[in-house]
Order: structure tokens, then C-alpha cells, then sequence
């Protein structure tokens, strides 16, 4: 099992029967492969669909049905598609149960930055900062390092995507959840220890008794 | 009633320097024939107003190639090196605005409002030189109206009243912007008569589309 | 030829070809009878459809396809029709060409009152208010004065609609244009002389060297 | 997927002292058969949101005859003299609200925002206590979100996942409503299985909609 499969495979068991969930472009993307067995979640795509389906056969896509990458999708039975007012006011009023986003940072008071590094990438926030201000629960699905770099660090260097702090990260080593007393350390992945944790991570860690294996 | 023009004509009434709306997601719902009328006359010093930049060669992609853009406002360029690029040569600007916050902008403008309190982008670089506004206890950056000199819209049928439906995904932005620009120009996959497309289906009314672009070949 | 009659005839001169037109409930509804030969106009319902018709025959109503006072009524062709957001966004938004309404008073200054009587009615502004706001042009339908009382007065002594002035007031004796300098006295109903006029009125109006009669 | 509910089912849900939205206009669009279900158990106390109090004998005017009513939060009373001889009498509360900032206020409910800036009410007794704001030189009245515990929609068909279609003028508020209430229940004319309804067809979803009253015999 790869770090993305491991991620994916924990931010799945976020998941809970009759959610309505977005997932980002990318690594979160994955997450709709394990959803749990006779469990029923509607994945909202921000530019227009609820309940979509995995890209159709060779020569039986539609041009009018796409996820927010622009790829080919499928619609559902009672699936239901609409305009970017409406999609956001789901993702703002409150209606989105769960928001799984990719990140780059991710600071010791639980704030996130996923939109920009400046003088090297300029992506735009698209749907992110709606996303994290609106959703019920935001959940960043990323790798815990990049480049050797720590990406879960004391404060932001990135620009923030929103003030308000993000529920949960989940990378290829570890659970963390913000909380306001600082970032708890929850799970670790398999086989992968707490010292190989905090190495990988700038911010401090608050070591709760009992850290348990992820159960994937 | 009135007679559906060519992508070329549509493409004369967008004069150079306008701000211009233009309909889809990645390029999907789209007016891609107006888009390559606009590339083919030579369109210069747009401002253009949408979802994103498409990708090089692509939607709205065309018009950053062909160096028709002087500004784009749009909540996404990250799959536009091109786009990038002019931006940090300074041969364009770009104006980043949340996804929602650009929907409920142009929607205002169409509305009629002032504009709209939304708690997306407190705390971050989008919140600078807005006013805040606490209600309930919360705070709520002052988002304004959007509008446009023109629209460019794509849609799925059209009757010759001009009542626009649109498909699935390629609805996004296009029935927002319809009721945001001065011109209001549709390019429809399909023409029918006045009177097939049931009240409830029609999504954008008539009276708003000034120009109606023909059916495809 | 009663004076509803002349009112109506009257304001129907005020539509031009495929302009998009709100009627009040009452009076102003009239108005449709007398759309000119050959030209198109939309009228919209604001409680959620533009093009609509007469009512239906006996036994043919449709429950769910009413006017704003709750009269069946017929779609033509090419009708649409929507929610109420989308209803008082074309009117707010400046898409509504014209608007006829029904008046209490209108005062030297062109505001209009019409939605309530302290002490004595309260109907409630229903989308008066909206409609003053937003539409392009205001036309006011209305008897000239009621039970023997002026409508048309120095102040408003009820409370107003909006504050914006309307666009032209229309009446069984006179049209009158609210201007910056103070109501203008447009036309005299068939028959109907200065002097009825300026006895029927206790603002006071500005007289052009010619004032004609409607041409109805 | 969820089973639909009777009437009766669906008034327990509402208790007394609630504040409930109940679509319709004139009574056209309102969920008859729940409001005579509430009429039956005797709700009292109710806050009603809604364009109007109907007639008596009629839609919301049933509630308000049998005094279920301790306040109405709409935009017309004119057809309804019982509403308008309680609120003289002081046995009920009337609020009056603009339709239009009604329709905006509710939708910034369900859409997350602070609240609108509205021109409607400007210069009459609507602005009292409310903050004024100038954008562009224009004055606009802050109007805050309007909320409630429970939302009482007509349907024209629904599925049994909740997704809703709505009939030409019977749409009205019903929409606006399903987004900003806490418990959501609606009554359709017609329920279908799912997928029947095409996705371009759908008003409302049904991960908005809590309970299903189930179709008329």
C-alpha cells in the first residue's frame, strides 16, 4: 500500500452513511474508491453535479459531464446538477457535511494554505476557501512531507486559504487533529513510529497516551 | 423573435477593451465558436470575467494564447502555464476571486443588490481593502457586483424567444452571467421553436439574450 | 368609455415592442387588454412567470399555474417560469422594462404610497417596494382622487413605498410626469379641462403651454 | 432512499413555538395536506414565514383561523382581514418584509451569508434600525438572513431520495425554503422512483430534504 492509497484509504473512513461530500482535484479524488460497503454518500463535484459516477466506457462520454479537473464522469440514478450559485451556496450555507482537500501547509493552529507559493506557483483558489469556510468539516488529505520539506509547520510562510482552522490532516504518516490547545497527534500509519513523525514535523505535537495504528 | 446570427458576426458586436463574461468550467459549457470568432478577428485588450483560463488551446485558453486578454478576473489559472506566465511578465493581470464569492458577485449585479456578506476569504489576502461586517457575532467581507459589457454564454437548447436551457456540467456560470452584461450573447448546441422547451425547463429567459448564434453545422 | 377603461387605454401607450412589463394586481391587470396590434410585450407575474394568458375555460384551470392574486391563467408559448428569488431578481436587477401599480398618493415629489392606511388598512407592500426600486420605469394607475379626497398631494401623509420617484402617474382625468422641478401635468383625459384637473388636485402642478388630450 | 411519512407523521414534527417556512403564494404551492394536518393536532405558537396568510379557509389562513399563530414574518396581508383583525387586536404579531428582500433574505439563509445589500426599503419605514450601506454612491439596506426550524414545501414529484421538482407558479418560495431550514419536509403531488427524475430537472436535492410526505390516495 503506497502513501496516497494509505491516505485515501483513512480519510475513507471519515465517511459516514447519507454525507454530502466534495473532494478535491487529485489525491482526494481517491477517496471515493473506498468508500465502506453498503454505505451511501453523495459526492458533490463543485462545478455543477451531485452523484456522480466513474468516467464512462471509450466514445460514451458526454461533453456536458464533467468533474471539476474537466475529466469525464457518469451521473448516478438521482443524481441532480446546477449553477456555481447554487453549488456554493450548498458548500457555504452549511449543507456540505465534508470538504477533502489537498494542502500545502498546514500551521500549528490548525490553518491551512493550498492556493499559492509566491514567485514560484500561482494555482488561484478556486473553490478551496469557500470550501473551508463553509463546510462542516474540512479534512486535508496530503503527503506529510514534500521534498524533504515539513509541510505540517509552527506558522503558515504560505497565504492562507481561511482563518478558520481545519478539522483533521491525514498524510501518508499520521493522523493530526487541530484542536485548540495545539495539533494532537491521533493515529500513526502502519508500522511508522512517533519519532518518525515528530522528525517530519516542524510544529509541535501534542502525544495524547495511547497513539494507535491508522485501521485502514 | 429573432434570426440566430454567426459566431463571426457574434464576434464584431465584442469591440476591443470590453469586459467580457464568458460561460464555463475548464472550457466545458464553453461558446467555443464565438471564442475562436473572437481569436479569428483579433481581439484586443479584453478583460475577461470566468471560472478560469482553460488550458492553452482550450476555451478560454485561445483568447490568453492569442494575446486578445489584457485582464482576467477568474478563481482559477493553475492549469495555465500560459496564463502564469504573462501574468509574472506583466503582459497581463490577473484577479484571483474565490470561486463562490465570484458566482455570488455576478449574481448581485444581476440581482440588483449592492452586493453580499460572505464569510469566504476572512483572514486571507482576498479580505484586503474590503470592508468587514459583523452580523450575528461573525464576520463577513463585502463582496460587490460583478458586471460586464458583455456575455458570452453557451447553451443547450435555445428557441428563438431566446429561452436558454443548459446541460449538466456546462450549466455553471452561464445562467449567472446572462442576467449580468449590457449584450447577452447565447451559443446554443440546439435551436427549437418558441414553445418546446416547457416553462419549467427554460433555466434563462428570453428577454435577457440580446443575440442568438446559430446552430452548429 | 369608464374611467378604469381610459386608465387602462392610457397606460397601454406606454408599451413598446418586447419590452418586459410587471402589472399590479387590480387596475393595472386591465392594461394587457389594450396591447397594441402587432407588438409583443412579456408580462411577468412576479410570483413566477413571464407569458402568461387568459384564463383558462371552465374545468381547463391548472392549480398550479396562477397570478399574483391567485386567478388561474394560461402559459403561451415560450412562456417561462421560476422561483421568487429569480422573479424579484429581474425586477431589482433592472431587467423589468415597466411596472403598472396601483396608487393610495403620490406626492409633489413623485413618491408614492400604496401599501397601507395607519390605523385603517394594512395590506402590506407584497413587491411594491421591490418594483419601485428596481424597474426601469415606474407608471402609476390610479383614480385621481377617492371618496371626494385628492390623491394627488403636497406630501405624502402615508407612509411611502420608496423613496424614488415614480416615472408617470395615470388617471381617469389627467397623466402626470413627476420632474425635478415638481409634477408636470402631461394630458387631460377626453373631454376634461384644466380647471377640473387643478380642482381635483391639491399638489401643485406645472403647466405647459400645451397640454392635450390623451390619445387613447 | 427514505419512506414517506403521513401528513399526521409530518405535524409532530413541527413543534409548537417553532419557526416554520411554509411555501406558496396565495395558498398555490403551500402543502395543503400538512397544514390541515397541523390544524388538526392543535400546533400553537407557530412563527410563519411565508409570502402571505392566504385567505381564510385558505392555505396559511387555515393556521392563522385556527389560531396556531403567534406571529407571521410575510409580505401581503391584503387578502387575509383575520390576520389583519388579530394583528389589531394584538393577539398576533405581524411583520411585513418586502417580497423580494423576503425571497433574498431566505435564500442568504440557505446560501451562507451574512446577509444583502438591498436598494428595496430605502426612504420608507422598512429601514428603520437597519444599517446603511453606499456602494458606488448608491445607498442599499443591510438585510440579514432569515432562518428557520422547520421548512413545509409543496413538490410537484419528488423521488425517494428528496430530489423535487416544482409546477410553474406553485415554485414560488418553495425552492428558497428547502435550503434554510434545520428540519426540511415535502409534500409532493407525485413521488417517483429514483432516477426518473432527470438531473437537469431536479430544483432541490434530496440530501436537503429530511422527510417525505407521502402522495396523496
Amino acid at each position: 500500500m503506497d502513501g496516497k492509497e494509505i491516505i485515501a484509504r483513512r480519510v475513507a473512513g471519515e465517511l459516514r452513511h447519507r454525507m454530502l461530500v466534495n473532494l478535491g482535484i487529485g489525491l482526494p479524488t481517491l477517496v471515493s474508491r473506498y468508500v465502506p460497503e453498503g454505505m451511501v454518500v453523495a459526492f458533490q463535484s463543485e462545478n455543477g453535479i451531485i452523484g456522480f459516477g466513474a468516467q464512462p466506457p471509450d466514445g460514451m462520454e458526454d461533453p456536458n459531464l464533467t468533474d471539476a479537473g474537466g475529466g469525464y464522469i457518469s451521473a448516478l440514478p438521482g443524481a441532480y446538477s446546477f449553477d456555481s450559485a447554487m453549488s456554493f451556496a450548498l458548500i457555504r450555507g452549511g449543507h456540505l457535511d465534508m470538504t477533502v482537500l489537498g494542502g500545502l501547509q498546514v500551521d500549528a493552529s490548525g490553518r491551512l494554505a493550498n492556493w499559492m507559493v509566491p514567485g514560484r506557483m500561482v494555482a488561484g483558489m478556486g473553490g478551496a476557501m469557500d470550501l473551508v469556510a463553509g463546510a462542516k468539516r474540512v479534512v486535508i488529505a496530503m503527503q506529510h512531507a514534500a521534498r524533504g520539506e515539513a509541510k505540517i509547520v509552527p506558522l503558515l510562510t504560505l497565504p492562507p486559504t481561511a482563518a478558520r482552522p481545519v478539522s483533521l490532516v491525514v498524510t501518508d504518516l499520521a493522523v493530526i487533529e487541530p484542536t485548540p490547545e495545539g495539533l494532537v497527534l491521533r493515529e500513526r500509519a502502519p508500522g511508522v513510529g512517533v519519532d518518525e513523525i515528530l522528525a517530519a514535523t516542524t510544529a509541535p505535537l501534542i502525544l495524547p497516551d495511547a497513539i494507535p495504528e491508522m485501521r485502514l | 423573435m429573432r434570426k440566430a446570427i454567426s459566431p463571426e458576426d457574434a464576434a464584431t458586436l465584442v469591440p476591443d477593451g470590453a469586459s467580457v463574461m464568458i460561460g464555463g468550467f475548464m472550457a466545458v459549457g464553453s461558446p467555443h465558436r464565438v471564442i475562436d470568432a473572437l481569436v479569428a478577428r483579433g481581439a484586443k485588450g479584453l478583460t475577461i470575467i470566468g471560472n478560469d483560463t482553460g488550458k492553452p488551446g482550450l476555451g478560454i485558453g485561445k483568447l490568453i494564447d492569442a494575446g486578445c486578454v489584457a485582464r482576467a478576473i477568474v478563481s482559477h489559472i493553475g492549469t495555465n502555464p500560459v496564463t502564469q506566465k504573462k501574468m509574472i511578465a506583466g503582459e497581463m493581470q490577473v484577479d484571483l476571486v474565490p470561486q463562490g464569492t465570484l458566482a455570488e458577485r455576478i449574481r448581485a449585479a444581476g440581482a440588483g443588490l449592492g452586493g453580499v456578506l460572505t464569510p469566504t476569504g476572512i483572514g486571507t489576502s482576498v479580505a484586503e481593502g474590503k470592508q468587514v461586517i459583523a452580523v450575528d457575532g461573525r464576520d463577513y467581507l463585502l463582496e460587490t457586483p460583478l458586471r460586464a459589457d458583455v456575455a458570452l454564454l453557451h447553451a443547450y437548447e435555445a428557441d428563438y424567444y431566446g429561452n436558454l436551457t443548459f446541460r449538466l456540467t456546462a450549466t455553471n456560470f452561464n445562467p449567472l452571467m446572462a442576467m449580468a452584461a449590457g449584450i447577452v450573447i447565447a451559443e446554443p448546441d440546439e435551436i427549437v421553436p418558441v414553445g418546446v422547451i416547457p416553462p419549467d425547463h427554460v433555466r434563462t429567459p428570453g428577454i435577457l439574450v440580446t443575440h442568438l448564434v446559430e446552430r452548429p453545422r
